[in-house]
């Protein structure tokens, strides 16, 4: 390995790294603003000048490249006039207006300053104004503060995949902006105000609400869709105050998308914080005791083939094994999880999991979708895919049209005779595939809800465990589910299905067959109320609370412990981060008392009791934070029948896809700004 | 001391490269092959690129662009087998440094010499496609110069199998759109590809990576129109003509207070004083009245008199009086003129053509120019001088081109030569003064209303 | 150079006229495959040509289709060169040059007579709408100071008298041929050109 | 020394000097003062009651930047803001809680637009404790009460901060 002494200070690095990374590998830290990890080297803040042996002139050490035998000082008096002399010409356009700015307090430029910068200011002329630009409902902009650092539009550019932004103009008179100012159309548009080193793009919905300082900081994990993106929930009091990226490089890297930041605002309205029962079909405001009575004395003069129970999109597994636990305990049999019938195998765990993995996909040199768009259904790992397709130009494969996916890629064909032809190696797809030596295939919900779901998945799966690529090295077969709690419900066994029929429940609940529904957190499965009488569990006054009969108030994600497993089979932990509304109640407390009352025992005793059994029925489980050991079974499950259809992508409305980011102001501000943008772009 | 000067012996008018320089003698195809312009190009060519490289190593040639880095050396920084991708050479005619216009008369009356040097040295650097990038201004030089490249093509000069070499070559003319910094080399290629003319960051250098991510030598006009005639006459004609490392001809713009303000071609090295007094007829009111010379152009600290009578005119010995040949710019500014504000409108230019990529330049420039401005008005005070030196210092060296220095070296010119004239003017309480009592800037706009 | 105002009435539509769409379809070539981009130069001047000397935001629209690039680098471009006029300049667009070289030669009077002349504050359109002037740095005529020039030609060698003859012939819409005004042959020495070349010679 | 005393005794020089230390101290000014009626010289830095300041135009100086609520070693201080139609960042409230206040004074000097400060009154005693609790309306009032007092002491200040 070649060396660099650092400092007088030897230490080894690895080929390719800059002489930035190199000081921060000795331990030395370097002052920086325009250089991020994940972004291209701009190199023009000059804060990270070094200086280099046999150099007259300080250096960028964010863009030399480190070689080996290099002499770098970084603490000499020559590196601190540079960086004390950039430090005052970022300051002396930079407004002394601190105290108003939301960036206050965890500002890059003002611990810098600190460290770095003179003690008073010697520009004496007129300092600059600019007007601020608009940017859309989430990025508050203050354009006077900028800095040009210009990582947010390198960030536009490169990750989101929207080169919405630019620096227009020249010299001091140059302005960050969006084209005419509209506002950015990216899902991960947000992640620049994280990205910008000081107040001049800050977040709307959080404008002024708390100082940084002042807020309990519990570093937990996101449920909006099935990626469960490690993120930070900052609260106040009660009040859920903002969400944040936490660095997770198997996940979300250091981005999340804008439902997970914005959906919060949602988690403080229409909230159910007592329990409701329906008299003369209104909702009346009720009392545990009571509520508990009514739904027991229910449950017992219901016959048990007709009580259904169903468990929505964003249940941690402690409330599905809770509530399985209930349910096996009084004798009810037909429960699912799915919000749509799309076809599963549990069989084995590679069948219903994203096997390559989030960071699998960079190594990939060729993607195949099937019936999926990324883009909404996981916005984290389109971002993977996108990064994959920028550094190695891969070619991307869909069947089916995605719409925009902030890459290009060849739409192989719309039917489900194009992916049979695939399978067959008929087409030029198959060849291209075969020839590649990591290729995966991403298979969505929507495509496995088609008639012949079950003939996508199984053959595709056999199509490659044919060619070796379903292996101990490589597991190109990936399974793109949507929801948070999916996967975990599967391992729990939370539904019920037979070889023959995957779509019992579906059946049933459509053909009215059962008389009694108790739904938690179900506020996106789709059936119309007939005469069932419906007990709902949950946290939001959303669809599913406005057709119940009683109502029984629980905890949103952020305010109960849980376990999720993502989509790669990662198992996270929530963590309580505030507590619940009103008298709302943890889940597995509600089944407890209801199981008190049934059957004079209680489920758990305690939740340490419950978690422990919860990881127990996990499948290949491991550990927490790591993948899934799984394992490679050639097992003989039926093809299924084909059908000749078109591969319809179902559109999911991206900023309205559950009951949270429904209640939420932000996200329908977003989503109006959008079908606004949506109606200009065909207007003209 | 005058009459010695006097002695020496002017270029020789058979040594001039640029015969035609005020079109005596006309700029077309025609008229340039008259003067031995595409003689024996296939023969040059046929001596093969060691030979051209050596050639021009030897002759000591350097950039006439301004920073004088050897030719022959920068040549051969290009791969020496092209890989795949293709090379490139960019010829670089975005002549907008104050004070120089030689490349403007290349292109108008010797645009021959520029397409035959271009032949070789794209040869020589493997190239087979060339771009000029003219600056936008230079509307009616550069339809002369495709004039010229058509009147080319048409004798085959150029194009495929260009002169019989066996070589093919193409020129494009690509024009600008008014910016300095599209000057810098790397600044040029990111215009040349359709982007805002940014320099980028160095290492790695065009030579490996340039244009489109390409092999790519960028040169100054003026320094692959010579190549040709020193090709044909040696190297070593080349080289004795002025002092070592500091070889050959240039062409010396001269302007500003000066009787006849000219073009004219010279030995390097010729004395500055010569050059004022015999080629363009005088300083206005007579070398007496001499206040300080840019060498040159605008980047280039200026000199003052006492160092004006025996400073010699080449890259090295001004480096020693602490300026620079530059692009050999020479403004002469007399003593009627206010030298501060002179070089306040120069820390203007530079304040305008900053292209704000880079901290320093960007806050810096304007900065300067803005104390510049008021030290003109006597605004200023000794502190602020102070500061402005301190402002100089801290945009030289830290930004990412050469621009930085460009802004900077005039400023700290001025302050070493003539710090006290500056004093002189500089006594009064800044106006902002007044403003000092209101403690602090947040909500002032409360306190106007 | 102050951040370039966009124009506040701006054409609804723009496209190439056909000989212009020939035009860019040429330029185009002379860039490699691919490489599409690098014709946005180019393309910027065709259509400021197209619409009388400015260009709206249509076109760089136009242009970004036409070239697969976004709309907002070519906003970039346009905003950072100051050669693209992105509000209406008068039919003959006096650029006067007042950088040092032409400053130390009384730059400041040839700023003068178009102030009393064209328009009291540069970029505003003359009362009789032919005219329009700006300040510009450095034009690249250094040894021919002051000079200006008008829409692509360079006047070169003035003073004050001949300015104010140059931008009366303006007015009148009958401009003056472009070149020294001082009856010099490009850049040459004035008085002894041709003795030093006799001394040369001899 | 015995004799000395003697003569001391005799003389009653101790007591003719009570007489003449009374006499002069007769003459000269008062020490104490007539509390509720006349008050003492108080120092321009002399911490005391809390105000919240106004600029002259009338609008509020605090703009919420809870400098002093962080800096408050007794976390005596509560703060709540919004912004303002017209984009302005101002409190909705501001409370002190006058009983767990040291009066030490930072949040004076944390406070970037002089906007709370201590101002010289000292006499705010009340009966009840809910009257110390000071709100954002009181803070105010007591701004507007004080503000010549305050802006004078400020200015006094000033050369020292």
């Amino acid at each position: 390995m070649p060396k660099i002494i650092i400092n007088d200070k030897e230490i080894e690095f690895e080929n390719g790294m800059t002489v930035l990374q190199a000081c921060e590998l000795a331990g030395f830290e370097i002052p920086r603003f325009c250089y991020h990890e994940r972004l291209s080297i701009a190199g023009n803040c000059r804060m990270c000048l070094v200086e280099m042996e046999k150099s007259p002139k300080p250096i960028a050490s964010c863009a030399m490249p480190a070689t080996d035998g290099m002499n770098i000082k970084t603490n000499t008096s020559m590196v601190e006039k540079a960086r004390k002399g950039v430090m005052e010409f970022l300051l002396a356009n930079h407004p002394l207006d601190c105290p108003v700015c939301d960036q206050g307090g965890e500002c890059d430029l003002q611990d810098q300053s600190l460290y770095y910068g003179f003690d008073k200011s010697r520009f004496k002329e007129n300092k600059r104004e600019v007007k601020d630009k608009y940017m859309g409902p989430l990025i508050k902009t203050i354009m006077t503060r900028c800095i040009h650092c210009t990582r947010c539009v390198r960030f536009a550019t490169e990750v989101g995949g929207v080169t919405e932004l630019g620096a227009i103009g020249r010299g001091e008179n140059m302005e960050i902006t969006t084209y005419l100012e509209k506002s950015m159309e990216s899902e991960l548009s947000a992640n620049v105000i994280d990205l910008c080193p000081v107040g001049a793009l800050t977040s709307k919905p959080y404008a002024f609400e708390a100082r940084p300082w002042e807020l309990k900081k519990t570093e937990t994990i996101d449920v909006m869709d099935s990626v469960g993106s490690n993120i930070r929930v900052d609260t106040y009091g009660w009040e859920v105050k903002r969400i944040l990226p936490r660095l997770n490089n198997n996940i979300n890297e250091e981005w999340i998308s804008d439902k997970t930041r914005y959906a919060c605002d949602g988690l403080l309205k229409q909230r159910l914080d007592k329990p409701y029962k329906r008299e003369n079909g209104k909702l009346v405001e009720s009392t545990w005791d009571e509520i508990i009575n009514i739904v027991c004395s229910k449950i017992k003069e219901t016959e048990k083939n007709l009580v259904a129970a169903h468990v929505g999109d964003m249940q941690s597994m402690e409330t599905i094994n809770s509530f399985k636990s209930l349910l096996d305990s009084i004798g009810v049999n037909n429960y699912d999880f799915r919000e749509k019938p799309f076809y599963i195998n549990p069989e084995n765990k590679i069948n219903y999991i994203f096997n390559t993995s989030i960071k699998g996909i960079e190594e990939s040199d060729c993607i195949v979708l099937v019936g999926s768009n990324p883009r909404h259904e996981a916005t984290m790992v389109n971002a993977r895919i996108r990064k994959n397709f920028v550094n190695k130009k891969t070619s991307i494969l869909s069947f089916g049209n995605p719409g925009d996916l902030t890459y290009d890629y060849t739409i192989v064909g719309n039917t489900t005779e194009d992916i049979k032809k695939f399978v067959n190696k008929q087409n030029k797809a198959s060849e291209i595939f075969l020839k590649s030596k990591k290729p995966i295939i991403i298979i969505g919900e929507s495509a496995l809800e088609l008639e012949s779901g079950q003939f996508i998945l199984e053959s595709i799966k056999k199509f490659l465990l044919d060619n070796n690529f379903i292996n101990e090295k490589w597991n190109a077969f990936n399974i793109l589910i949507q929801n948070a709690s999916s996967i975990g419900a599967i391992d729990i066994g939370f539904l019920k299905i037979s070889k023959k029929n995957n779509f019992e429940f579906f059946n049933k609940l459509n053909n009215h067959q059962f008389s009694l529904l108790y739904l938690v957190g179900s506020d996106n499965l789709d059936f119309t109320k007939k005469d069932e009488f419906i007990i709902y569990q949950g946290s939001h006054g959303d669809r599913t609370a406005q057709i119940a009969d009683i109502i029984l108030p629980s905890p949103a994600f952020t305010e109960q412990n849980g376990l999720f497993i993502n989509l790669e089979g990662r198992l996270q932990k929530s963590i309580k981060s505030t507590y619940p509304p009103g008298v709302a109640k943890e889940d597995w407390r509600i089944f407890n008392l209801i199981s008190r009352h049934l059957n004079n025992q209680d489920l758990f005793k305690n939740f340490k009791e419950l978690r422990d059994n919860t990881l127990k029925k996990i499948k290949d489980h491991s550990d927490f934070d790591v993948l899934p050991k799984t394992k490679i079974s050639q097992e003989n499950s039926e093809i299924g029948s084909f059908t000749n259809e078109s591969v319809l992508i179902k559109a999911i409305d991206y900023y309205f896809s559950n009951s949270i980011a429904r209640s939420s102001k932000t996200m329908s501000d977003c989503r109006a700004a959008r079908s606004k943008n949506l109606k200009n772009q065909t207007g003209t | 001391m005058k009459t010695k000067l006097m002695e020496q012996i002017m270029l020789k008018e058979e040594d001039k490269i640029f015969k035609n320089l005020y079109n005596n003698l006309g700029w077309t195809l025609e008229e340039s092959l008259k003067r031995s312009d595409w003689s024996n190009t296939k023969d040059i060519i046929s001596k093969g690129r060691e030979w051209i490289i050596n050639e021009i190593k030897t002759s000591e040639l350097r950039g006439r662009g301004g920073a004088g880095f050897p030719t022959g050396v920068k040549w051969s920084f290009a791969p020496k087998k092209v890989g795949s991708r293709p090379h490139y050479l960019v010829i670089n005619a975005d002549e907008s440094e104050p004070g120089t216009c030689k490349d403007r008369d290349i292109m108008r009356f010797e645009p021959q010499k520029l397409i035959e040097g271009c032949l070789i040295t794209s040869f020589a650097v493997n190239a087979h496609t060339c771009y000029i990038y003219i600056r936008g201004e230079y509307f009616n030089e550069g339809r002369r110069l495709q004039k010229a490249i058509d009147e080319a093509y048409e004798k085959k000069f150029i194009g495929k199998n260009a002169c019989n070499s066996g070589w093919d070559l193409d020129i494009h003319i690509h024009f600008g759109a008014g910016a300095y910094i599209c000057g810098e080399e790397t600044a040029l290629l990111e215009s040349l590809e359709g982007n805002k003319g940014q320099p980028r960051l160095k290492p790695p250098f065009p030579a490996l990576v340039g244009l489109y991510g390409c092999p790519t030598i960028v040169n100054n006009v003026e320094t692959i129109a010579v190549v040709p005639t020193i090709l044909r006459k040696g190297a070593k004609w080349f080289a004795s003509i002025g002092r070592p490392k500091n070889t050959g001809t240039k062409i010396f713009c001269i302007s500003g207070n000066v009787n006849n303000p000219c073009n004219v071609e010279e030995e390097m090295g010729i004395s500055l004083k010569e050059l004022v007094e015999k080629h363009a007829g005088g300083v206005t009111g007579g070398w007496k009245n001499l206040q300080a010379i840019i060498p040159g152009g605008s980047s280039m600290p200026l000199i003052p008199k006492e160092t004006c009578e025996t400073i010699k005119m080449d890259f090295d010995s001004l480096i020693a009086a602490k300026s620079g040949l530059g692009t050999a710019g020479v403004v002469v500014i007399n003593k009627d003129q206010d030298i501060v504000k002179c070089m306040a409108r120069i820390a203007k230019f530079y304040k305008h053509e900053s292209c704000g990529q880079c901290t320093p330049c960007r806050e810096g420039s304007g900065w300067m120019w803005r104390i510049l401005e008021r030290t003109a008005k006597g605004e200023a005070t000794f502190k602020d001088i102070d500061l402005l030196s301190d402002v100089t210092k801290q945009i030289e060296g830290h930004t990412i081109c050469a621009f930085g220095e460009g802004s900077a070296w005039p400023v700290q010119g001025l302050l070493r030569h003539f710090r006290k004239e500056i004093d002189k003017r500089c006594f009064s309480e800044p106006l902002i003064k007044k403003k000092r009592d209101i403690p602090y800037l947040v909500d002032q706009h409360l306190l106007e209303k | 150079m102050s951040l370039k105002k966009v124009h506040d009435k701006q054409p609804e539509t723009f496209e190439f006229t056909k000989e212009n769409l020939e035009l860019a379809n040429n330029i185009l070539k002379k860039y490699p495959e691919g490489r599409k981009k690098s014709a946005v130069m180019p393309l910027l001047y065709l259509a400021q040509n197209q619409n009388d000397n400015w260009i709206p935001l249509a076109a760089l629209k136009y242009i970004g289709k036409f070239l697969s690039m976004p709309y907002v680098n070519v906003y970039e471009v346009a905003t950072f060169y100051t050669m693209y006029n992105l509000a209406p300049v008068g039919k003959y667009f006096v650029q006067v040059c007042t950088t040092s070289p032409c400053l130390l030669r009384g730059a400041n009077e040839i700023v003068k007579v178009c102030q009393d002349k064209i328009s009291e504050n540069k970029e505003t359109i003359s009362k009789n709408g032919l005219c329009s002037w700006t300040e510009v740095e450095c034009l690249g005529a250094c040894v021919n100071a002051p000079m200006i020039q008008i829409n692509n030609d360079y006047y070169e060698d003035l003073d004050k008298n001949s300015m104010e003859k140059i931008v009366d012939s303006l007015t009148e819409n009958k401009p003056l041929k472009p070149g020294s005004y001082r009856g010099r042959k490009s850049s040459a020495p004035e008085k002894n050109e041709n003795k030093i070349n006799g001394t040369n010679n001899a | 020394m015995k004799l000395n005393r003697f003569f001391k005794i005799i003389f009653l020089s101790e007591f003719v000097k009570a007489i003449i230390i009374a006499i002069k101290e007769i003459l000269k000014k008062k020490k104490t003062i007539n509390y509720p009626f006349e008050k003492g010289k108080i120092s321009p830095r002399f911490r005391g009651e809390h105000a919240l300041r106004r600029y002259p135009n009338g609008e509020e100086r605090c703009i919420a930047c809870k400098l002093c609520e962080a800096v408050c070693p007794a976390q005596a201080i509560t703060i709540e803001n919004e912004e303002r139609p017209d984009g302005s960042r101002k409190t909705t409230r501001y409370d002190i809680d006058m009983i767990k206040c040291i009066y030490c004074g930072l949040c004076e000097e944390s406070c970037p637009v002089d906007a709370i400060v201590q101002g010289p009154n000292f006499e705010f005693s009340t009966e009840t404790r809910e009257e110390l609790y000071y709100n954002k309306e009181k803070l105010l009032e007591n701004g507007d009460r004080w503000e010549s007092v305050l802006a004078e002491n400020i200015k006094l200040d000033k050369p020292y901060r």
